[in-house]
């Protein structure tokens, strides 16, 4: 995707993300990303959010990206607190929402974040399925994210399924329950409408082609004929993500090797007193 | 009670559910005192594994985890967990993360297990044969039988508790209640024993119940370096340090040698003591 | 929202739990609307019922009632429960406290039962139809299925919320909890409504999340003549007086012209007036 | 049971029920009996115990009999509250106990609280099983006691099993959870060590002969050949009791008619002032 001066690439899918929100649902959020997209559509897009300090509690809270304080956040902010039994009741009854940044994606949807190669004898042994499996077999709506869309990211199929794609496994067990619903990568949005459920082509980022897509793809990616331009952010979609992140924990999701750990340290060092100054202590020990 | 007395009483191949989740407390010094003691071929339950999980398996403590998610969060993965799964060096069974709540929840409940949707149509199913799909006494529909997970022992770490061994949390409560309740016996420590008259003023956030507990130890910065909301955050600095001294062998024993040989107070000064941790940490 | 929109949103035949227990935070304001509207054949389903049940079967609103408990503790039996259960006027399912939570949480985690070992070795299961003896699949031991329980509207009485549709309830909890996640739409009277900067104080107390509601109605005394803790206790005065008008059906008409068939202000002003009420019932 | 000027009839079961108590539980109690035992326990036979103020909430209170202030206990003694959950969750851990008081109890322990005559015809329907049947298949110690021990109360075969007791039933699905253990009635304290798990006498109150309760019963109840007198409470026991409910709850218990309802009345209007006065308010909204 070509840089435009008006726009990083993050405030470009942090936008695209956040409008991907409606009802009046939990969000909650793992990444700097998850937790700009709710603050955005929140204030744009979906007011009647109830957002999430971490992803487990502390509701009707701004979020900051953070390194370490997102449960500070809840006091700082007399977040409402809840439990992990609240939060999947959330989960098995629809109420929640998250974008999920899994390790790979398949062609139907199924994600990973568990293992690269054989579970039994792991290449690259990762984190383990954590709460995937739960919110794709109860969630209406799934939104999974790629920061590199590439033939490792966005495979044939993926060597875990740690949560649940369509197909007829799904059709047998879950049906329309928890089936994945878009992807959004660095270049265009996606979902599942393609044949038997496949992945399609929703609309690609300025200046990207269908054909880079398919070339960094580890399969065929279904498109209609005509593919609309995903839209990008207005000036105050923009101006919002970076009042929300002054101090730009969100470009670190995007940054790898010695540039990426020097801003990891700056930022820790930081982030307390960003916090101190966006909310002067209110907490119950305040 | 004393760290040595909550070691002392957990033998060789205890089943040990462990509370707090990845870099937030997570009972680090009693995981410590745990690790320098000779106990081994402990199974461990963790719902979000971190520091925690992946110390014990460092020093050789582990026969097998049952765990939803092992990893360091924004620092990437854990380093001896990674290894051990790679090496195929122990017993590893992948849950979720309502599953071990589920399991630890039958437990409580004294039934055999407890029914779900979740792990159907993913790979849990195939790998995690503890599960089993059945049909539902009603009508028939497929789901996933979780097991009963039957901790032998649960360490928790929280912010207060009196002495009687009622517990409060103020951040995030995790998976520590229903540990705390599914464990035959259940150790707590906090980072301050306050009198039964002061806890009680934290209504709803005393969540832990001394019926619950065996025994309660007063262990200042316990959690770290995990962090313990709302009194300091998790110490990411000490993390990274725990990476790069997990890249090798030789490294790891200096670390074990500083950090995990020692008792909780050489380890704070180790840290460079109160006064800096206060100064890095407290938020 | 209004009383009367509430009302408009429980078509005949619908399925309604009800929170509180038996004399505490009954949703009773919104139990009289209900009464006092021409909705029939309602299901009700009550964990510990009271008055809530006891009047709107006095109504003839009622077509089944699933309960563990219908009574008015210390005044002893639910006088048209009882006389509706001996002439067996309408239908009724007998079930226990764990069950019927038991029952909704099945609704909430999307699973057709959940297994337990309560109502074994009782005749509980002789009666209530709905459970089935299952075997588990693991070890074949017997166990219950309760089915779950989907209640299309819940109604509660809170102390205070927002407009939003949070709630706080300082008191016990009784099963609203579970009632507000399992129904389809959930419809919160409250003591007084309270902006979200002055809700959010009340930490781990606010119990209720706006996601699980659909509409919230400012009904001081709400839940008169049972109780709301801390705000005010059980009128067991007018319970009394209640227990009398049941004694027949031109004392019953009597009880509903004056304190169903009127708005909750006139109903105030018929208990005295809130001045009264504050002297007899605050505490 | 002949009367003695040192104790009243309700003193002495409150003493017999509260030595019943042991270990570190949480105790809950629907009636004064109830609320009277556990904390007359509490001070001097099991000091672990975790009293409740209501039969859901408000640990760690000290008990005062009440007609309807249970629940502001909890707010005037800043008791632990806890939810439903939390009750049910300690009585499948067999951390808790409850004196019932059933309106029948049989030869096996089976006790009904549901109905008299056919549950679907019924004589008089009463209130049904409420949470027994939890407490009858998980408790480790079922604690049952009549006021009125007669051939009413005290039957050959309960008409409806609220309660599981003894017997093939129990044996094929519970075993040992949940048996009953002791029934304290205003005759003599009983157990279920009698053939087949039969009610046996455990020991008879002061004065009490075994044709007196054989009279009484519906049924045969086993005996040893050499029966104990129960212990009657010490001076300390019945001060602390008097002490514990100076309006005289637990007397209701004991009455009926005209004389019941007004010191009913008389209580209900002058029980606020002796929560007032025993706990100057200082929970959370004071």
């Amino acid at each position: 995707m070509p840089l435009d001066e008006r726009y990083a690439l993050d405030e470009f899918l942090i936008t695209t993300m956040a409008r991907q929100f409606s009802g009046e649902v939990m969000v909650s959020s793992v990444t700097a990303f998850g937790a700009l997209s709710a603050l955005l559509a929140k204030a744009r897009y979906a007011p009647d959010l109830a957002v999430l300090a971490t992803p487990e509690s502390g509701m009707e809270v701004t979020p900051m990206p953070t390194l370490s304080l997102g449960q500070f956040l809840t006091d700082a902010q007399r977040g409402i607190p809840l439990t992990m039994e609240e939060i999947f009741d959330a989960i098995f009854t629809d109420r929640f929402r998250i974008w999920i940044n899994p390790a790979q994606i398949d062609r139907h949807g199924n994600t990973n974040i568990s293992v690269i190669g054989d579970w039994h004898q792991p290449k690259v042994a990762m984190v383990g399925s954590r709460g995937i499996p739960e919110d794709t077999s109860h969630l209406s709506q799934i939104f999974y994210y790629v920061l590199t869309h590439s033939r490792r990211t966005v495979v044939e199929q993926v060597d875990f399924r740690s949560g649940a794609g369509t197909g007829p496994d799904r059709d047998a067990t879950l049906g329309e329950h928890g089936a994945p619903s878009v992807l959004v990568t660095d270049l265009g949005v996606f979902d599942f409408t393609g044949p038997d459920g496949t992945m399609a082509v929703r609309s690609l980022h300025p200046g990207v082609t269908l054909e880079e897509v398919q070339e960094k793809s580890g399969f065929e990616i279904h498109a209609p004929s005509s593919i609309p331009v995903t839209e990008p952010p207005t000036e105050e979609d923009v101006q919002i993500i970076r009042d929300a992140d002054p101090l730009e924990v969100r470009k670190l999701e995007l940054l790898s090797g010695p540039e990426a750990a020097e801003r990891f340290v700056s930022i820790y060092e930081r982030e307390r007193q960003a916090l101190h100054a966006a909310w002067p202590r209110l907490g119950k020990l305040g | 009670m004393t760290v040595d007395q909550v070691v002392a009483d957990i033998p060789n191949g205890s089943t040990v559910a462990i509370g707090g989740s990845s870099l937030s407390r997570k009972p680090m010094a009693l995981i410590r005192a745990l690790a320098r003691s000779s106990v081994k071929d402990l199974r461990l339950i963790v719902d979000v594994g971190g520091p925690d999980v992946d110390l014990l398996i460092g020093t050789g403590s582990v026969s097998e985890v049952i765990y939803a998610f092992v990893g360091f969060e924004v620092l990437g993965l854990a380093p001896h967990f990674r290894r051990a799964r790679q090496q195929q060096a122990l017993r590893f069974e992948e849950w979720t993360e309502y599953t071990v709540m589920a399991g630890l929840d039958a437990t409580i409940k004294r039934v055999p297990f407890l029914p779900t949707h979740a792990g159907l149509a993913t790979d849990v199913l195939s790998v995690n044969t503890s599960f089993r799909r059945f049909k539902d006494p009603f009508h028939g529909e497929e789901l996933v039988a979780v097991p009963a997970l039957k901790p032998d022992v649960a360490l928790i770490h929280v912010n207060y508790a009196d002495a009687k061994g009622n517990g409060v949390i103020l951040g995030d409560g995790h998976v520590d209640v229903l540990c705390a309740k599914a464990a035959r016996r259940t150790y707590m420590s906090c980072e301050r024993i306050i009198s039964s008259d002061e806890l009680q003023r934290y209504g709803r956030d005393v969540q832990i119940l001394r019926v619950h507990t065996t025994g309660v130890v007063e262990l200042p910065w316990g959690a770290h370096p995990t962090g313990c909301a709302p009194d300091y955050r998790a110490d990411l600095r000490h993390l990274q340090d725990y990476l790069r001294y997990s890249a090798n062998d030789d490294a790891w024993r200096a670390y074990a040698d500083q950090y995990i040989y020692t008792d909780q107070s050489r380890y704070l000064e180790r840290q460079g003591g109160v006064e800096a941790l206060l100064a890095r940490l407290k938020v």
